[in-house]
């Protein structure tokens, strides 16, 4: 097994975590992961990105260029990424932040789920990118959603405990919306 | 119909990389304005610093010149000292010109260069994320004093002007905000008057402007204005701290 | 986006606009407020509520960190 | 039990895990993750973190407190230390141990922040004036980043030298699972140098300067010595698959990843691939190079620069193989595509 | 018979290179004296600057180490950092403390360093044979200015205690010379305070010392002490500029 | 009609003549002698003269009168050249011609006064960070100071790079007869960047920050493939004697000098024997080097340090022919008696 | 060079002396001049005029930038 | 021809100035010549030397290790520097200034002349440097005297013109006390 993925999206939106989280979960597997952020840390605005790998071997370069998923989580990224993206290769979006037209002319696998407006109905439009993480998990079991919940209970501890259930409540949206 | 407020000509068109409601903006087309008031933006030279004002090169619709981290002053030094008819000004962040520059910031002031230098003091270093700062007020949560800043292990919040004021070679210091519209009116006054001075050979002056970093304040913007308003101006009032001409 | 003639007006850049509602705060007429669209850089950007209670006093310009407004006035 | 951790915090923790007692530096991309680390947890452990006016300041302070006897570190990204130059020969000609880190990022000048490797020459050959030599490791991995700082320590309290752990931003930004495992905080070699004040002994005293005719050459030969040395006992790599490979791959850090990922590529493909992963760039791992020159066909070296330890490939082989080069330079990262169509180049 | 008057034990026996009549071996036996004084020669570490005083290392009798031109703040702050029993002091000419090391100065200064700094005023780059200081006053004929110092080339000379005295992490503050008797003795209380708040943990101090460099000022000595009295104490006049305990 | 001149003032006044503008600068021996030579000539030709603060505000400064257009230049010491080489990075990476003079001392650290070769690598390599050249001359007369520095603008100009003499403090200090010959002064290369307000033109902007994706890499290309052309267009190097020599003199500057009559006195013996000396260090005359690999049955490298050049002599050589050293480090200089023996020892 | 017994007594260490002659000037005494003979390092250095005349008040040593005078008193 | 000289004594007798001269007068008469200065700029106190080599032929190293003549003005230079003089080199040594006894050992050439004496005599003891010079110059003619005339106009000019009659005297009266 081995999977590369982009996650992309505004900062704030969660990019950086997201990937943190999926690496905590496949290493709480014992799986081989690295986790690699685009740490635009001296550039204002534009998007985020960052890249996981997960694999049974070893992991050489961390840096995803041909990724096996995309998950974009607003139309610039989508953009910027989508080229990357490897044939065959699964892309999950934010469908509430993307606009239509821009899929057209996107023939591979694309799984469409409105994160944000799951994530608001929920109650928090912060966790638009626990949706799309939920039904990326869902179209790719790479990791197994208890694993992801052990993974939230170690990242979000302190003042974010209470943060644990909301999140937890978005990925389980986002894994059943995707059927 | 006629067009009262519009983006100067010494802006470009593209747009700003900094957060919402960022000081910086602000300071970028004060500048901007005065520039064009004073006819000079053929005849201008900016010094960008390294903060998150590196990119004012693209802002500008005038000349500019990257520098290394805290050498504005000496890049300026070098431009003024060959061209010494072009308007030539330095635009620095708390740590570039306080911190690593603040060699460079006491000689190029001390020698009276006939510069103007536009100082943003936002208590942080926006650009790297939000470390420490020298104008960091005391008590102060960055991601360098995780505690608070302890005037004990870090010291004080550095008044620049004051400093600055005790050196023969400078001519005007102005210590502004732009926490508010009084106040943006206020800094661009001093802003032109600085420029003015320039023109006429009057040596060096120093603008200082309190500026919001919101994200690495870790405050909303409104909390922000608030706190350039109260806790800010307290430790660094604003006014003219000299005016060899006054 | 042209200006109707003779009327006090004011010109929304909305795709410079981050959002941060300083001219909101700042407009003595009340007279601006956070839109629901998003422009490309992600952020909501500032509409005008009344074109005719504008006034062109041009605060809303002043403070604009992003010079996403620009301001018309009769001559 | 394993962790996530990112390398630059890993750095930081293996620091302190190795004794290190006193942090001196200045915030740049992409390293501020370990200083602002250290800013805690040094407080938490007692110890001393101080965020220096400057990268000048803080190699001096550095100077200083490893003057004193203590474990002492700075850490910094390539514009940074670039003004620290004039204070690393400082050092090495006062012989004083501690540890510099560089999380290199794309140059030159202000560059970008992305992860390079074009600092190679300047930690290996002496950035800063006159004969020296700062021992350099290269990390690859978080489990590196954190097991490095206990090893440089040792190195340089046991030759009295500042050491170099050259990492890049790709490295200190990444998060893979590490172990915590033990590390050695002992004080290693002689203090009978250290100033601390003369309590019972003869003062002491620190210093390069040496103007008595002949003195400072004396002391050169002195340090000559000393790096022999080093160079005969501390040269280390890593070597996959080299045995009886055509085509040796050299790559250190971050590419050496990429490079461990195109071997296994080429091997599938029936290449006979091998990889050298030199862990000190200083001293450069000589022998075991000029050992491979028999069995291999030829070296392909690969960094993320234009092409700097290439030339020390080349000095290790001599002319006896042909070595080539390919890299990216300004922030660029060779692919495993690319080293693979390099490799069957070849 | 009894000694009264003899090198003290923080002197070792080796002869100077200084000039005859120049200040730094005045000083130098000061120092020795205030740190045999207090007793704490056994736990003092100095800090020898790049200037003529580069060898100071030889003339004490506690430990020393060298510090990189201009860095001496620095290294003092590594040091006493880890050793914060110890009694730490750097000692620096013009150049290094006020032109190169203008930044270390005033940062070390600010943070208020428990450490007591003794900055030798000779107004000239001694060791490098007589080019300009930051301190060398208008007029003045250097190997850098051979028509005199010019303020519209290069600046004022700096009144370094002035400076400092605007920064809230400083402590104590005089100004003094040793071109007389008086003068000293003066000079000796100086040190010795400087000494004795470190001691007391009450933070940094920095005693400026008007300094004779005859044959770089191209002068007698008997016309440098006069030129130290009337030209150099009217440009840096004498007396405790700050004093926080007072 | 000759003149007795000192080394640095002769350097001084080929800059003059050469059109320089402004001179920044800091003292520092062995090189003080230029400094104030230019604060006196610099004003009596009413050009910028001006002491700064420190090292690293004179790069910058130089850096700044680059950017408008002028001929700029400043001088120090090894230490202080430490310092400037983050300045140094920029400049070479924003593409600014100046002239650099480094008269070398003894190093490592503050070391002594005497002169020295032991900042090679640093000129050539690279003391700063990423992958950038400067173009680097040795001269190693009274007579080639004087003439250097208008080679050096010249270079600068065309190819946008920053150019170090690299001199030594011995031939810095040295007086000797030399003849004020006319130096070319005019401006070379375009002046389409030059930053002096943006009158009938469109706004300039001078800058290393490359942030956009692959644009760093990009530009770090184009300077590669403009160091390529360097190398290909701009070796210089002085032979004598080295058709059909056995052995192969190689130094530069001082060394070169001893070198000199080192070989006349093993010529005299009977041994075969010839000097190349190279005149640019960065380009290094790889190409004459590699021509004399047919002839020559072996090199001897001698240098005032511990061996740097070598490894370029090496890589030229590349394991044809075996490359001897013979060096004194930390202020020592070698004799004739003494290279004639490591010629004879060969 | 040992100070006799019971008498106000200055000892000048003739190799270190520079003959600046800072102690000449400040003797209140006059009691102190510079010498014919030269020392190792090329200075005239100094000697008392009248030992006698010496009231051991130690300004000569105060003034001395090179530790070249040593003052005894009894006791 | 060749001739390689040491010129040494305290900083403040001339020792640059000697070697300066003897190098301008070299020029004069169409010889290769080089002047090396020890430069211990940096270091107050004990002895200036300088190196001057004076040639038919193209010179390399321009220092000094083992010279054919000697110039020694005061006692500390004799210690430092005699036992590098060639075998049969020259020594010539300001007597008024050196021990008798420190020449004891000297087996080779050695001239005395009691340079400070005669300068003083003249009027102006700092012209010490330059009555050895004249001593040796009459031992070693390496250059004519009136090309150091010659040289010493061009050296000593503007406000130092005046001191050229002294110095010149200086010379003719070492030069004559050698015999
Ligand atoms: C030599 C060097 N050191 C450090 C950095 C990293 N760095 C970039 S900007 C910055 C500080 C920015 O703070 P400030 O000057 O206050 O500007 P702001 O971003 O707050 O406007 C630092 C430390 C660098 N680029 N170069
Ligand atoms: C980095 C560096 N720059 C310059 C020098 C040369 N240098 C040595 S001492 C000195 C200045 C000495 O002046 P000052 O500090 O006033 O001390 P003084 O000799 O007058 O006591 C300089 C510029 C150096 N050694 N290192
Ligand atoms: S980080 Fe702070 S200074 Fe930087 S752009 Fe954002 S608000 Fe402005
Ligand atoms: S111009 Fe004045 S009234 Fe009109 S929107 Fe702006 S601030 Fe309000
Ligand atoms: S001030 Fe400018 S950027 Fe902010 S909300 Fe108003 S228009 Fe938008
Ligand atoms: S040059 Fe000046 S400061 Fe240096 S030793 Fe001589 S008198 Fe003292
Ligand atoms: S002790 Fe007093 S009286 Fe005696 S020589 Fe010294 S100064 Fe004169
Ligand atoms: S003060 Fe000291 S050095 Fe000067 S003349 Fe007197 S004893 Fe000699
Ligand atoms: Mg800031
Ligand atoms: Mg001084």
């Amino acid at each position: 097994m081995r999977e590369e993925l982009i996650v992309a999206g505004f900062g704030g939106q969660g990019v950086m975590f997201t990937g943190t989280l999926l690496a905590q979960a496949a290493m709480l597997e014992g799986k081989f992961v690295t986790f690699f952020p685009a740490y635009g840390a001296e550039v204002r605005g534009g998007t985020a990105n960052a890249s996981v790998i997960i694999s049974d071997e070893e992991i050489g370069s961390p840096l995803v260029s041909a990724p096996d998923t995309l998950i974009i989580l607003n139309q610039p990224s989508l953009d910027r990424f989508h080229r990357k993206l490897k044939k065959e290769g699964q892309l999950v979006v934010n469908s509430t932040l993307v606009q239509p037209e821009a899929l057209k002319n996107i023939v591979q696998g694309v799984s469409q789920v409105p994160a944000s407006e799951i994530a608001e109905q929920l109650g928090n439009i912060r966790v638009a990118n626990m949706v799309a993480l939920g039904t990326y998990l869902k179209i790719k079991p790479v990791v197994k959603l208890s694993s992801v919940n052990e993974a939230l209970a170690t990242l979000l501890t302190g003042k974010k405990a209470g943060l644990q259930e909301i999140n937890k409540k978005a990925i389980k949206a986002g894994y059943e919306f995707s059927k | 119909m006629k067009k009262v407020y519009c983006k100067p000509e010494s802006m470009t068109d593209i747009e700003h990389k900094y957060c919402p409601g960022c000081g910086h903006g602000l300071v970028h087309r004060l500048v901007a304005e005065v520039i064009d008031e004073l006819g000079v933006r053929e005849r201008t030279i900016g010094i960008a610093p390294v903060g998150c004002a590196v990119f004012a090169y693209d802002y500008w619709n005038f000349d500019v010149t990257e520098a290394p981290h805290g050498r504005p002053p000496a890049v300026a030094t070098g431009i003024k000292r060959v061209l010494p008819d072009r308007i030539v000004f330095t635009y620095q962040g708390d740590g570039d010109l306080a911190a690593i520059g603040m060699a460079e910031t006491v000689h190029a002031a001390n020698r009276g260069e006939n510069i103007t230098v536009i100082f943003i003091n936002n208590a942080i270093y926006g650009m790297t994320t939000g470390q420490m700062a020298p104008t960091t007020l005391l008590g102060m949560k960055t991601t360098t004093t995780p505690f608070g800043r302890d005037k004990n292990l870090a010291g004080y919040p550095i008044k620049v002007c004051e400093l600055l004021a005790t050196l023969a070679g400078t001519a005007y210091l102005e210590r502004c905000a732009v926490n508010n519209v009084k106040n943006i009116i206020n800094t661009k006054k001093a802003i032109k008057k600085a420029f003015e001075m320039q023109k006429e050979n009057k040596g060096y002056s120093l603008i200082e402007v309190l500026s919001q970093c919101p994200p690495n304040w870790g405050l909303s913007l409104k909390e922000s204005l608030k706190f350039v308003q109260e806790d800010m101006t307290k430790q660094f009032p604003l006014g003219v701290i000299k005016d060899i001409y006054a | 986006m042209k200006p109707k003639e003779s009327m006090p007006k004011i010109v929304i850049y909305e795709q410079k606009c981050k959002g941060c509602e300083l001219c909101v705060i700042t407009c003595p007429k009340k007279n601006l407020r956070l839109g629901q669209k998003i422009n490309k850089k992600g952020y909501h950007y500032i509409e005008i509520v009344d074109l005719e209670k504008c006034n062109s006093c041009g605060l809303c310009y002043q403070v604009c960190p992003d010079v996403a407004i620009e301001i018309w006035k009769d001559k | 039990m394993k962790k996530l951790m990112k390398g630059n915090e890993a750095l930081g923790e293996g620091a302190i895990k190795a004794g290190c007692a006193a942090y001196f530096g200045y915030p740049i991309t992409p390293q501020n993750e370990l200083t602002e680390y250290m800013s805690k947890r040094m407080l938490e452990e007692k110890r001393v973190f101080l965020q220096s006016e400057s990268e000048l300041a803080a190699i001096n302070m550095v100077l200083g407190a490893s003057a004193a006897g203590v474990k002492a570190m700075t850490s910094s990204s390539s514009p940074g230390i670039s003004l620290k130059q004039e204070g690393l020969s400082y050092m090495a000609g006062c012989e004083l141990p501690a540890l510099i880190v560089n999380v290199q990022r794309g140059g030159p000048g202000l560059g970008n922040i992305a992860g390079s490797q074009a600092d190679y020459f300047q930690a290996t050959k002496g950035g800063g004036h006159g004969d020296y030599h700062l021992i350099v490791l290269a990390p690859s991995s978080v489990q590196e980043m954190f097991e490095m700082p206990a090893q440089a320590f040792a190195l340089a309290e046991k030759y009295r030298n500042p050491v170099m752990i050259l990492a890049d931003g790709v490295v200190g930004q990444i998060l893979e699972p590490m172990e915590e495992v033990k590390v050695d905080s002992t004080y290693h070699g002689d203090r009978s140098w250290v100033l601390d004040g003369c309590q019972g002994r003869a003062p002491r005293k620190i210093r390069s300067l040496l103007m008595e005719e002949g003195a400072l050459e004396e002391h050169n030969i002195k340090l000559q010595k000393k790096y022999k040395v080093i160079k005969e006992q501390e040269q280390r790599c890593q070597k996959q698959n080299t045995e009886k490979a055509d085509i040796i791959l050299v790559a250190y850090g971050t590419s050496a990843r990429v490079c461990y990922s195109a071997m296994l590529a080429a091997r599938k493909k029936g290449l006979s691939v091998g990889l050298l992963r030199p862990l000190t760039l200083w001293p450069f791992p000589v022998k075991a190079i000029a050992e491979l020159t028999g069995t291999a066909k030829a070296f392909l070296t690969v960094e993320m620069s234009a092409g700097q330890m290439v030339e020390d490939v080349k000095l290790a082989v001599n002319g006896r193989k042909p070595v080539h080069f390919y890299g990216r330079a300004g922030g660029g990262m060779p692919t495993e595509e690319e080293i693979l169509k390099e490799i069957e180049k070849i």
